[in-house]
C-alpha cells in the first residue's frame, strides 16, 4: 500500500516484488561471476538518485548499523550492540575496524553524518515520523558510540533503522555524482543507467571476503522478459519468474525453483471515509464475496497464502486465528449488500498497473463482486494518477499490498491504519477525513503497540487493532505474498530472506556441470 | 506477293502479326506487314495513330513488349528477329540497328548527363559481349575512368556531328538543360554512336518546331548519303515523307495499303486510303474550300475482321472488299504494290487531287461563300495595345538580394486587334509567347504594361471580368487529356456554363442538343465521359463548350494539333462551318503553317514575344516580308518530292530572359546587318499589312 | 462546406455508380489480392455488428476452473487467463476497434479535408499558416504524440481516440491542398474561370470529385492504421480498461502465456493482423478503380 | 527559384515549424486535467502540497507570469540546451536524452538498414516480374508486414531465436548482438511500406521511354534495370525514407520497451507516466526536431539525387 502511496516508502515498504538474475552477456565463462536482474529497475533514477542512481537494495554496496533475522528480529551488522538508555534515548556500539571500500574506518562521524545529512536533511520532514528522529538528534558519543534521540519513546527503532535505505557512507563520498562508498561485501563498478548496475568483490570486507568475483543487477521489470532471460541463459537467476511459466520452468532440470513468504501483504484497501464503502455491511459483504483460496490456486498459480488480514503473517505480532473471518457466502453477502447504503453505482477500485497480475486479480474481483449485485469499475493506472486519487481519497477500493524491508513492522499499522499515518494524515488534516483510519481505539491500540517495549504487549495492542479492523472490514485480504526465485540449477549457496531485498550473495556458487 | 528480298535487303518483315493481351481482348496491333528496307534506302513509313507503325518498329528491334509477336518473321541483317536469343539481339541492337524516337524529353533518362548516354552506347558497339554491371555503374575499380574519358571524347565528337553547338560543353549537360531540337539530337547521337546499317526513327520530328524539323531531316538525309546508312522512318507526316524518304509504306490498321516510290504514291497513289490520306491534307487543298475528308472511324483493333480493313470507309468498296483475302497486287517496274482488290479497276487514272475525292464532302461548303474574306471590315472585338508580358524569374528576395533580378519577356509591346467574323492566325515556334497573348486575351494573364480592350472597353483579368466579357470571349485548349473534366459526362460540360449564367434545366437541355448537334457529336454521347470518346471528338465537345454563350471569338489554342490528319480535316470543316453560321471571330494559335495556311484570313507571326509580321494570309504566305516568316515557310516540308527545304534557321531561338539588342531575330536572321544590331526596327505598315524588319518592302 | 460535403456523397454516389459499371469491376478484380481485401472486410464488418448475436459466450463470464483451455469446438479459440471465450472477446473486440477506426478516421477525414481545401483553393497567407500548422503536426511522430496525449489526459479509450484523431489529419490536408492545386491548373478549370463559373461551384464541382478517390484510399488505408495505432498505445497501457476486449490489450496480455497458451496472443495478433491487411488490399484495390495515376501512400505512421 | 532561395525559404520553414513544434511540447503541460503547478509539485514531494508551498513554486517558477512569458522563459533555456532537470532526481533533462538519443538513433539506423535490404531487391524483383507470382507473393509479404502489430512480430521474434534457437539476447542493449531483433522488428515494418513504394515507382519507371532507349543500345537487361530503371526510380523513395522516420521513431516507442532499450522510447513513456513533464516536453521537442532535420536533410540530398531539381526549380 504505502509501496504505490511514496516514491520513497516505494523503497521502505516496496511491495516485494523483486528478483535476481545473472546475465549471460559478457561473463559467462567466468564461474564466479553472476548477473542479478531485478523488477526494480535498480538504476532508476526518479528513486535511487540519493544513492548515486544505484538502488541500496540488493546491491549489498552500502550497509545498515542493524540487519534482520529470519524471523523478522533485529540482528547486529555495523552496530554490535545497542541499548535504550532511557524512554527516546538509544545509544549503538559501532563494530570496530570495518573498513569503507576508500579504505577508511567507519567511525561515529559517518553514521552521524549519514544520518544528519543524507536522511534527515535531505529526505525531509516524513522521515521524521518514520524514524521518529528530527534533525540534531544523533550525537557522537565517541569513535565508535553513537547516540540517537527519539521524537517519542519508540522501541522499534532498531527494527527500523534495519533497512537499506539507512545504509552508512563517509562524508568522503559524493553520492550525486555517483561515487558510492559503503562498507558493503561488493564495490559499485559499473552503472548504466535502464540496464544494469555492476559490482565486484570488496577482499577487505569485514564480515570475510565473499565467493562471487562480480555480480551484475539487470533491470527486467517485465516478468515475462525476466523468465525469457532466464531460459535463454542470460541470466543465472530470477525472482518471481512469470507465473504462467512456472509449471514448466518446474519441469526443467536445469532450473531451480524455490519459493519463499515474504513480508508483504495483498489486500483490497476500502475508503472508509466514502460513500458507500463507509458502510461496514458493504465492506461485510465485499469480503463474503471474494474466495482467497480460489484466486490463490488459479491466478496466482499457487504461489502465495490465502490471506485473513491486511499484514502478513511473517511479522511476528501478526496471528490471523486470531482475526474474524469472512469466508465466501455470496447469499450472506448479497443480504449484507441489500441492508447496506449501497445504491447499485458502479465502485472505483484502483489497481496498480506496475502490479503484476494486478489486472487479473482486479478482473476476478470485479466478477466475484458482480455476483454479489455489486458493480466496481477498475481503474488500472500508473503510479503517478493513482496517487493523484488517492491523495483527494476519489476512489472506493484499491487492490495494493504492504509489506517491510525492515524487521521494524511496527509502521504497517501505523502508517496505514493510524489517522496520524501517512495514508490518512493529509486527508484527515484537510477534511477531518482519511483513508484506512478508524480512529478511536484503533488509534489506541496502535499508540500502544507502537510503545510498548515488552512483545506480548505489543502484540495483543496490535492484535486487538487489527480485530477492529478486520470485523469493521477495512480491507478484503487476498493473500500473503511469496516471492519464487528460478535459477539455473547449477547455482547454489543464496539464502532466501522474507525481506528478500536482504538477499545474502557472499556464499554464491556455480557446481562445474553447468547444463545450459 | 511482295517486294522479293535481295541480297541488297537489309531488313525484310514477313505477314508480321503483333498482339496486346488487354481486357477487352487481344489487339491486333500489326495484322499482317510485309516490307523490306534495302540497304542505304531511306523508306517511311506511314499511317495514322493506332495504324501500328510503332509497334512495327519496335518488332523490328524486339522491343514490341508487352505486345507478342504471334505471327509472321523479321530478318535483319541475316537475323532471325523473331526468334533470336537475347544476346544476338543485344548485338544486333549494338551494331546493326539504332532507334530513335519520338519525344526527345522522355527518351533521354533524367538522372544522367548527355555525355554518359552516349558514351554508354559507344560502348555496347565496341564491347557487346562483356557488359559487366558495375562496370556501367562506374564503380572503381570495375569502370577505369580513363576508358570512359575516352569514350566522353568520342561522345562529343558525335554530338558535333549531329549539330549540336558547343559540344565540349553541352557534353556534360543533363537533358532538362537541353533545348528539345538539342534533346532530339543527342537522341539521335545515341543511336548514331553503333554506326549501325538501319536506324529506326519513329516519328523524330513530331515533337518539334518546323524550323528544328527541318534541319534534324537534313542531318538524317546528310548521314544517309554520306554512310549509307539505311533510315526507317516511321511518321503520320507525308511531308516530311516527301522531303526524304526513297520509298513510302502505307499502314492503316496494321495492315500495309500500298507501297511504292515516294513520287509516284504522292503523284499517282493506287489505294483508295493513301488517296484520301493526301486528300485532306490542308497544303493539297486551296483555302477557302472545303477540306476533303474520311468518313467514318479507324475499325477497333480488337474486333477480328475479314477482308480490307479500310472497306467500311471507303466508296469504292464492293462485296469482295468485305470478306476475304484481299491480294496485294505488285506494279510493274518496281513502283511498289497495292493491297487492294480495286486496284487494277483504276490503275492508271489517277484522279486530280482536291475535289472528288473519295468521301469528301463534295460540296463546295457554305463556309466558302460567307467566310470572310478580306478583312477590312470595322468592329474590332479585341484590341491589343503595347501590350506586354513579364515574367521576374527571381522568386525569392535572396536572389532579388544577389541582384540577379532577370524577367522574361513573354510577351513584348504587342499592337493587335482582333475583328469580328475573321480567323487571325497566330504562328511562331514554340516558346514565342503564342499561349500567354492568348492568355492575355482570355483574361487567365494580365499584361505587366498595355491594355486589353474587349469591345472597345479596357478589360482585366478573369476575376474583375464581368460575365458579359466573359461570355464574349471563348476558349478551346491544345489537349484533349486535359481540356475536359474526367468525371464529367459530356453533357455536364457543356452545360456548365450555361448553368453559370443562370438558364434554366429545360433550356438548358435544349442548348446542350443544339451545341452537339452543331459540332456534329451524336444525341447519345451526351451521357458519355471524356476517357470514352476520341481525341477528336473531345475537341469537338470542347469547342461546343466554348460557343455555348455565342462568344463573338473563339480562342483557338493548337486546336488540332495533337490530331492525324483525317480527324484535323473534319474539325477544321466544323470550324469553318460554326464561323459561317454564328459570324464568329477566331484566334487560331498554330505552329503548323500548312493548316494556318488554310484556315487564316489574317496571319501574325510571332518571335520571342514580338510581333515580326502581320499581314493577310495569302500575302504573307505568297510574299512574305519579314526574313523569319520567309524561314518558317522554308521550313515547311512541301509535298513536291523532289522538291527540298532552302536553307533554314540554325538551331533554336536565343533565351527569351536575355534577347539580341536591336532586332531580336538578327542572331539568325541570313540579312542581318550591323544595324539590325544597333537599332531596334519599326513596325513598318505596308500596303497589306505590317513588318518590323529594316528591309521590308513591298514587292 | 455543407454544399461540399454533399457534392462529396454525390461524387460517392456516382463513384459508386462508376464501380458498378463491368470495367471498374474487372479492374478491382484484375489483382486477386484486391478481392481478398473486399471479403476480409466484409466479414469483419459483419463480426462488427452481428458479434454480440454470433458470440458464443459473454465476453466477460469467467470459469477460473477452465482458465487457458486450448481450442476446442466449444471454444473455437481457447479461453484466456480467466477461462473467458477468446472467441467471443475478439467479436466483441472487432465492433469496438473497427468502431474506433472508422470514428477517428472520419474525425481526421473531414477535418483535414477542409483545412486541405481551404489552403490549396484560398491559398495565400492562408495556405502558408495552415500548411505550417500540417508540417507541425507531422513533425510529430504520430503514435508519440498520441502516446503523451492520451497518456497526459489519462489512460481511457476515449482520450486514444482523441489523441488519434488530432494526430492523423493532416496527410489529409495534405493530399487534397496538393490535388487541388495541381487541378487549378489543368485546363478544365481555366475553361471553367473562363466561363465565369464561380469560384465555390469550381470547388465543389471540379476541384473536390478530383480528390474524392485518393480520399476514399487514403482513408481506407488509415482504417487499417488506426487500428494499429489503437492496438499500439494498448500495448504501452492506455485505451481500454479491463475487462473491456480490446485487441491490443488481450494481445499484450496474451503475451505473457505465448509459450503455454499460444492461442492467447496469437489470436487477436492474427484477427488484427488480417484485419489492417484486409484495409489495406481493400485501398489498393479502390485505388486501381478510383485513382489509377497513384502514389504509394507516404506514411505508415499514423 | 534558386537555388539559395531554395534553401533559405526551405530553412525558414523548417524554423517555423521547429517554433511551432516547440509551441506544442510546451503547451502539453497544460493538457493536464487540474492546475500544472500543484499536480508538478504533488509528484515531487510526493503527496498533496499545501496552498503556500503552491503559491511559493508558482512565484519561484514563474507559474504567475502570463503563458506566453512562461513559454518564452522555457524556449529561451531550451536553446541553452537547458530542459530542466526531471522531477524526480536531480538529473538534468539534458542529460538523460544526450544518453537516450543516441540509442535511439543507433536501433532508427539498423532499422533503415534492415529495411533497405529487404526492401530494395524485393520491390525492384517484383515491378521487374510483375504479375508473376513472385511479384503477388512480395506484395502480399509487403502488405503483411505492414499490417502485423510489431509488438506481436517482436514476441514472436523472442520465442524463435533467443528461446528456440539460443541466438541474439532476449533483452538489453550495448552489443550488437541486442541491436538484431530489435532492428528485425522496426525495419520489417518499415521495409514493407517502402517495399510497395520501389515496386510502384520502379514500374512508372520501366514504362518510360527512356528505359526503352538503354535496351536499343543492346545494353543487358541488368544493366538498364541496376542503372537506367533503378536510380530514377529511387529518387521519391528517398523522401519517403525522411517520413518513414516518423513511422520508425513510433515504432521505436514500443520495440524499445519490449527489447528494455534505454532510449527515448523508454524515456518518454516512463516520463507520462510520471507526469515528470520537463522530460516529456524535452524528449518531444527532440523527437520533432530530430525529424525535422532529417526532412530537411533528406529534401536537400534529394534535389542532389534528381538533377531536374539540383539546379533549382521546384521538383519537375
Amino acid at each position: 500500500m504505502a509501496g504505490s502511496r511514496r516514491r520513497l516508502l516505494a523503497g521502505i515498504a516496496g511491495s516485494g516484488f523483486a528478483c535476481l538474475a545473472g546475465c549471460a552477456t559478457g561473463n559467462t565463462d567466468d564461474e564466479t561471476a553472476f548477473t542479478v536482474g531485478l523488477a526494480s529497475d535498480p538504476t532508476d533514477t526518479s528513486r535511487y538518485d540519493n544513492w548515486g542512481g544505484m538502488a541500496p537494495y540488493w546491491t549489498r554496496v552500502i550497509e545498515p548499523l542493524v540487519w534482520g533475522t529470519d524471523d523478522m528480529q533485529p540482528k547486529p551488522w555495523l552496530a554490535t550492540d545497542w541499548t535504550a538508555t532511557d524512554d527516546t534515548t538509544w545509544v549503538f556500539e559501532l563494530r570496530e575496524g570495518v573498513p569503507f571500500h576508500n579504505g577508511e574506518e567507519l567511525t561515529a562521524d559517518d553514521v552521524v553524518h549519514t544520518f544528519e545529512e543524507n536522511i534527515l536533511t535531505e529526505r525531509g520532514d516524513f522521515v521524521y515520523g518514520w524514524l521518529h528522529l528530527e534533525p540534531g538528534s544523533v550525537t557522537k558519543r565517541d569513535e565508535y558510540t553513537v547516540a540517537f534521540e527519539t521524537t517519542d519513546p519508540f522501541p522499534g527503532f532498531p527494527g527500523t533503522i534495519a533497512h537499506n535505505m539507512i545504509d552508512i557512507q563517509p562524508p568522503a563520498a559524493d553520492r550525486q555524482a555517483g561515487e558510492i562508498i559503503g562498507t558493503g561485501p561488493f564495490t559499485l563498478e559499473e552503472i548504466r543507467r535502464g540496464q544494469y548496475v555492476r559490482v565486484e568483490r570488496f577482499a577487505d570486507y569485514w564480515g570475510g571476503e565473499p565467493n562471487p568475483t562480480e555480480l551484475t543487477f539487470r533491470a527486467a521489470e517485465d516478468e515475462t522478459t525476466r523468465t525469457d532471460l532466464l531460459e535463454s541463459g542470460e541470466v543465472d537467476l530470477i525472482y518471481t519468474p512469470a507465473k504462467s511459466r512456472l509449471s514448466s520452468l518446474r519441469d526443467r532440470d536445469d532450473v531451480r525453483i524455490a519459493s519463499q513468504q515474504s513480508t508483504g501483504a495483498t489486500s483490497v484497501w476500502l475508503n472508509v471515509h466514502r460513500e458507500p464503502t463507509d458502510d461496514v455491511s458493504l465492506r461485510r459483504a465485499l469480503n463474503h464475496a471474494v474466495s482467497q483460496t480460489e484466486l490463490v490456486e488459479t491466478v496466482l498459480e499457487g504461489v502465495g497464502e490465502p490471506a485473513r488480514g491486511p499484514i502478513s503473517t511473517v511479522v511476528d505480532w501478526v496471528d490471523e486465528d486470531e482475526l474474524p473471518t469472512y469466508e465466501r457466502d455470496r447469499d450472506a453477502a448479497r443480504d449484507l449488500v441489500d441492508r447496506s447504503a449501497y445504491d447499485g453505482t458502479e465502485l472505483t477500485c484502483l489497481v496498480d498497473a506496475d502490479m503484476d497480475d494486478g489486472k487479473l486479480i482486479g478482473q476476478v474481483l470485479q466478477s466475484a463482486f458482480d455476483e454479489i449485485g455489486v458493480d466496481i469499475d477498475l481503474a488500472v493506472l500508473e503510479r503517478a494518477s493513482i496517487n493523484d486519487r488517492t491523495e483527494r481519497g476519489e476512489f472506493h477500493l484499491q487492490v495494493g499490498s504492504t509489506g517491510s524491508n525492515s524487521p521494524g513492522a511496527d509502521y504497517l499499522m501505523w502508517e496505514n491504519f493510524h489517522t496520524m499515518g501517512i495514508e490518512n494524515k493529509d486527508l484527515y488534516e484537510a477534511e477531518g477525513t482519511g483513508l484506512y483510519n478508524l480512529g478511536g481505539e484503533v488509534d489506541d491500540h496502535i499508540e500502544t503497540g507502537y510503545q510498548a517495549r515488552d512483545p506480548a504487549t505489543k502484540r495483543d495492542a496490535y492484535l486487538e487493532a487489527q480485530r477492529t479492523i478486520m470485523d469493521a472490514a477495512v480491507v478484503v485480504p487476498l493473500f500473503y505474498q511469496a516471492y519464487v526465485v528460478a535459477a539455473d540449477a547449477a547455482i547454489e549457496g543464496l539464502e532466501l530472506h522474507p525481506i528478500d531485498a536482504f538477499a545474502e550473495w557472499s556464499n554464491l556458487t556455480r557446481t562445474a556441470d553447468t547444463n545450459e | 506477293m511482295t517486294e522479293q528480298s535481295t541480297d541488297s535487303t537489309l531488313l525484310s518483315i514477313e505477314n508480321l502479326h503483333t498482339r496486346f493481351r488487354t481486357r477487352e481482348g487481344p489487339v491486333h496491333a500489326v495484322d499482317g506487314v510485309s516490307m523490306t528496307v534495302d540497304e542505304g534506302e531511306i523508306v517511311g513509313l506511314v499511317g495514322e495513330s493506332g495504324s501500328g507503325k510503332s509497334v512495327t518498329a519496335r518488332s523490328i528491334v524486339g522491343l514490341q513488349d508487352p505486345g507478342e509477336i504471334v505471327r509472321g518473321s523479321i530478318r535483319l541483317d541475316d537475323v532471325a528477329v523473331t526468334d533470336a536469343t537475347d544476346r544476338q539481339l543485344r548485338r544486333l541492337r549494338g551494331d546493326t540497328v539504332s532507334m530513335v524516337f519520338q519525344d526527345p524529353t522522355e527518351t533521354l533518362n533524367p538522372v544522367f548527363d548527355v555525355g554518359e548516354q552516349i558514351a554508354e552506347s559507344i560502348k555496347v558497339h565496341d564491347e557487346p559481349g562483356s557488359q559487366r554491371l558495375l562496370e556501367y555503374l562506374h564503380l572503381p575499380p570495375f569502370g577505369s575512368r580513363s576508358e570512359w574519358r575516352k569514350y566522353r571524347d568520342r561522345a562529343i565528337d558525335l554530338m558535333d556531328q549531329v549539330g549540336i553547338a558547343s559540344p565540349a560543353d553541352r557534353v556534360d549537360a543533363y537533358p532538362h538543360e537541353l533545348s528539345g531540337g538539342q534533346r532530339q539530337r543527342a537522341g539521335v547521337a545515341i543511336a548514331l554512336a553503333s554506326d549501325p546499317e538501319l536506324v529506326i526513327a519513329d516519328e523524330p520530328t513530331t515533337a518539334l518546331d518546323a524550323t528544328t524539323q527541318a534541319q534534324l531531316l537534313e542531318r538524317f538525309r546528310q548521314y544517309n548519303a554520306e554512310r549509307g546508312t539505311a533510315i526507317l522512318l516511321i511518321t503520320h507526316d507525308l511531308g516530311v515523307v516527301a522531303e526524304i524518304c526513297d520509298r513510302v509504306v502505307v499502314l492503316y490498321a496494321g495492315e500495309v495499303m500500298e507501297t511504292g516510290p515516294t513520287e509516284r504514291i504522292l503523284e499517282d497513289p493506287r489505294h483508295p486510303y493513301t488517296k484520301a490520306l493526301l486528300e485532306c491534307l490542308p497544303q493539297r487543298v486551296d483555302r477557302e474550300s472545303r477540306l476533303p475528308t474520311i468518313e467514318g472511324s479507324v475499325p477497333e483493333p480488337t474486333a477480328d475482321r475479314a477482308g480490307c480493313p479500310f472497306a467500311p470507309r471507303c466508296e469504292y468498296a464492293t462485296a469482295a472488299c468485305r470478306d476475304g483475302e484481299i491480294p496485294s497486287v505488285a506494279l510493274p517496274d518496281g513502283r511498289g504494290s497495292v493491297t487492294c482488290v480495286e486496284s487494277n479497276g483504276f490503275a492508271s487514272d489517277s484522279p486530280p487531287s482536291g475535289t472528288g475525292a473519295p468521301g469528301a464532302g463534295s460540296e463546295t461548303t457554305a463556309a466558302t461563300e460567307s467566310a470572310p474574306g478580306d478583312s477590312d471590315r470595322p468592329s474590332p472585338i479585341v484590341e491589343l495595345e503595347g501590350v506586354s508580358k513579364r515574367y521576374s524569374l527571381a522568386s525569392g528576395p535572396i536572389e532579388r538580394f544577389l541582384g540577379a533580378d532577370d524577367t522574361l519577356r513573354a510577351v513584348d509591346r504587342v499592337d493587335l486587334e482582333i475583328r469580328a467574323g475573321e480567323t487571325l492566325a497566330l504562328v511562331g515556334e514554340s516558346g514565342c509567347g503564342k499561349s500567354t497573348l492568348a492568355s492575355l486575351i482570355t483574361g487567365l494573364e494580365t499584361p505587366t504594361s498595355g491594355t486589353v480592350r474587349i469591345d472597345g472597353t479596357p478589360v482585366g483579368g478573369v476575376a474583375d471580368r464581368d460575365a458579359d466579357t466573359l461570355t464574349d470571349v471563348g476558349v478551346v485548349f491544345q489537349d484533349p487529356r486535359s481540356s475536359l473534366n474526367p468525371r464529367l459526362t459530356v453533357e455536364r460540360t457543356i452545360d456548365e456554363p450555361l448553368r453559370s449564367v443562370g438558364w434554366d434545366r429545360p433550356r438548358r437541355k435544349d442548348r446542350v442538343r443544339e451545341l452537339l448537334d452543331r459540332v456534329g457529336l451524336s444525341e447519345h454521347q451526351a451521357t458519355s465521359y471524356p476517357h470514352e470518346l476520341s481525341g477528336g471528338q473531345i475537341q469537338r465537345v470542347a469547342i461546343a463548350r466554348a460557343i455555348a454563350l455565342d462568344p463573338s471569338l473563339v480562342v483557338l489554342d493548337e486546336p488540332v494539333s495533337a490530331l492525324d490528319a483525317a480527324v484535323q480535316a473534319r474539325l477544321l470543316n466544323v470550324l469553318a462551318d460554326l464561323q459561317a453560321d454564328l459570324d464568329l471571330a477566331y484566334l487560331f494559335i498554330s505552329h503548323d503553317l500548312t493548316v494556318v495556311e488554310h484556315v487564316a484570313d489574317r496571319v501574325a507571326v510571332m518571335y520571342l514575344g514580338d510581333l515580326m509580321e502581320v499581314g493577310p494570309a495569302d500575302r504573307v504566305f505568297d510574299r512574305p516580308t519579314h526574313p523569319y516568316t520567309r524561314a518558317l515557310l522554308e521550313a515547311i516540308p512541301s509535298l513536291e518530292p523532289d522538291g527540298s527545304m532552302g536553307p533554314s534557321l540554325e538551331d533554336a531561338p536565343p533565351s527569351p530572359t536575355d534577347p539580341p539588342s536591336g532586332c531580336v531575330f538578327r542572331t539568325r536572321c541570313p540579312m542581318a546587318e550591323p544595324k539590325c544590331a544597333a537599332t531596334d526596327p519599326e513596325q513598318r505598315r505596308l500596303e497589306s499589312g505590317r513588318s518590323k524588319c529594316h528591309f521590308a518592302r513591298d514587292h | 462546406m455543407i454544399a461540399g460535403l454533399d457534392t462529396v456523397v454525390a461524387a460517392l454516389r456516382r463513384r459508386y455508380r462508376a464501380v458498378r459499371t463491368s470495367r471498374t469491376t474487372a479492374a478491382f478484380f484484375a489483382n486477386p489480392l484486391n478481392g481478398v481485401g473486399l471479403v476480409i472486410v466484409a466479414v469483419l464488418s459483419i463480426a462488427a455488428v452481428f458479434g454480440p448475436v454470433i458470440a458464443p459466450y459473454d465476453p466477460t463470464s469467467q470459469d477460473l476452473v477452465n482458465r487457458l483451455q486450448p481450442p476446442t469446438p466449444a471454444h473455437p479459440m481457447g479461453t484466456d487467463q480467466l477461462g473467458r471465450d477468446v472467441f467471443s472477446r475478439l467479436l466483441y473486440g472487432a465492433r469496438l476497434s473497427l468502431g474506433i477506426a472508422v470514428a477517428v478516421t472520419a474525425i481526421r477525414l473531414v477535418l483535414g479535408t477542409a483545412i486541405g481545401l481551404l489552403a490549396g483553393y484560398v491559398g495565400g497567407w492562408l495556405d502558408e499558416l495552415l500548411m505550417r500548422l500540417v508540417d507541425v503536426q507531422l513533425a510529430f511522430p504520430g503514435l508519440v504524440l498520441a502516446l503523451v496525449v492520451a497518456g497526459i489526459l489519462g489512460p481511457s479509450l476515449r482520450n486514444v481516440m482523441l489523441a488519434l484523431a488530432v494526430v492523423g489529419w493532416a496527410s489529409y490536408a495534405r493530399l487534397v491542398r496538393s490535388s487541388v492545386l495541381s487541378t487549378k491548373e489543368r485546363e478544365f478549370v481555366q475553361a471553367a474561370r473562363l466561363m465565369g463559373v464561380s469560384r465555390r461551384r469550381i470547388a465543389v464541382r471540379h476541384l473536390l470529385p478530383n480528390v474524392v478517390g485518393p480520399l476514399v484510399v487514403l482513408a481506407t488505408m488509415n482504417l487499417g492504421t488506426v487500428i494499429l495505432g489503437t492496438a499500439g498505445l494498448s500495448f504501452i497501457g492506455l485505451g481500454a480498461q479491463p475487462p473491456t476486449p480490446e485487441w491490443g490489450t488481450m494481445l499484450s496480455a496474451g503475451r505473457h502465456h505465448l509459450r503455454e497458451a499460444w492461442w492467447l496472443a496469437n489470436a487477436p495478433g492474427a484477427t488484427i493482423m488480417l484485419t489492417v491487411l484486409g484495409f489495406n488490399l481493400l485501398g489498393d484495390g479502390l485505388r486501381d478503380v478510383l485513382d489509377p495515376t497513384h502514389d504509394e501512400p507516404l506514411e505508415k505512421s499514423i | 527559384m534558386s537555388r539559395y532561395d531554395y534553401l533559405a525559404s526551405r530553412f525558414a520553414t523548417s524554423l517555423a515549424v521547429t517554433v511551432g513544434v516547440s509551441v506544442v511540447s510546451y503547451g502539453l503541460l497544460f493538457l493536464t486535467p487540474g492546475d500544472p503547478a500543484e499536480i508538478i509539485l504533488s509528484q515531487q514531494l510526493g503527496r498533496q502540497p499545501s496552498a503556500a508551498e503552491i503559491e511559493a513554486f508558482r512565484a519561484e517558477n514563474g507559474l504567475n507570469d502570463p503563458i506566453p512569458v512562461q513559454y518564452l522563459d522555457w524556449l529561451l533555456d531550451v536553446c541553452r540546451g537547458d530542459f530542466g532537470t526531471s522531477y524526480y532526481s536531480d538529473t538534468p533533462v539534458s542529460t538523460l536524452i544526450a544518453e537516450a538519443l543516441p540509442v535511439t538513433l543507433e536501433l532508427a539506423l539498423a532499422a533503415m538498414l534492415v529495411t533497405l535490404a529487404i526492401s530494395i531487391p524485393a520491390g525492384v524483383v517484383s515491378a521487374v516480374s510483375r504479375g508473376s507470382p513472385i511479384d503477388y507473393a512480395s506484395q502480399l509479404g509487403a502488405l503483411l508486414g505492414v499490417s502485423m502489430p510489431n509488438f506481436w512480430l517482436a514476441y514472436l521474434l523472442i520465442l524463435v531465436f533467443p528461446l528456440t534457437l539460443g541466438v541474439f539476447p532476449v533483452a538489453g542493449a550495448g552489443s550488437v548482438g541486442h541491436l538484431v531483433l530489435p532492428a528485425i522488428t522496426l525495419g520489417t515494418g518499415m521495409a514493407a511500406v517502402v517495399t510497395r513504394l520501389v515496386r510502384s515507382s520502379m514500374l512508372e519507371v520501366l514504362d518510360e521511354a527512356y528505359v526503352d532507349t538503354a535496351r536499343s543500345k543492346g545494353l543487358r537487361e541488368r544493366i538498364v534495370v541496376y542503372k537506367h530503371a533503378l536510380r530514377n526510380a529511387l529518387v521519391p523513395v528517398v523522401t519517403v525514407l525522411g517520413l518513414q522516420l516518423g513511422a520508425l521513431l513510433n515504432g521505436a516507442v514500443v520495440v524499445e520497451i519490449i527489447f528494455q532499450r534505454p532510449g527515448l522510447g523508454t524515456l518518454l513513456v516512463d516520463a507520462v507516466f510520471e507526469r515528470n513533464y520537463p522530460v516529456v516536453q524535452g524528449v518531444t521537442l527532440v523527437t520533432a526536431v530530430v525529424f525535422v532535420a532529417t526532412n530537411l536533410v533528406v529534401d536537400l540530398t534529394y534535389r542532389y539525387l534528381d538533377p531536374r531539381v539540383r539546379l533549382g526549380g521546384e521538383t519537375a
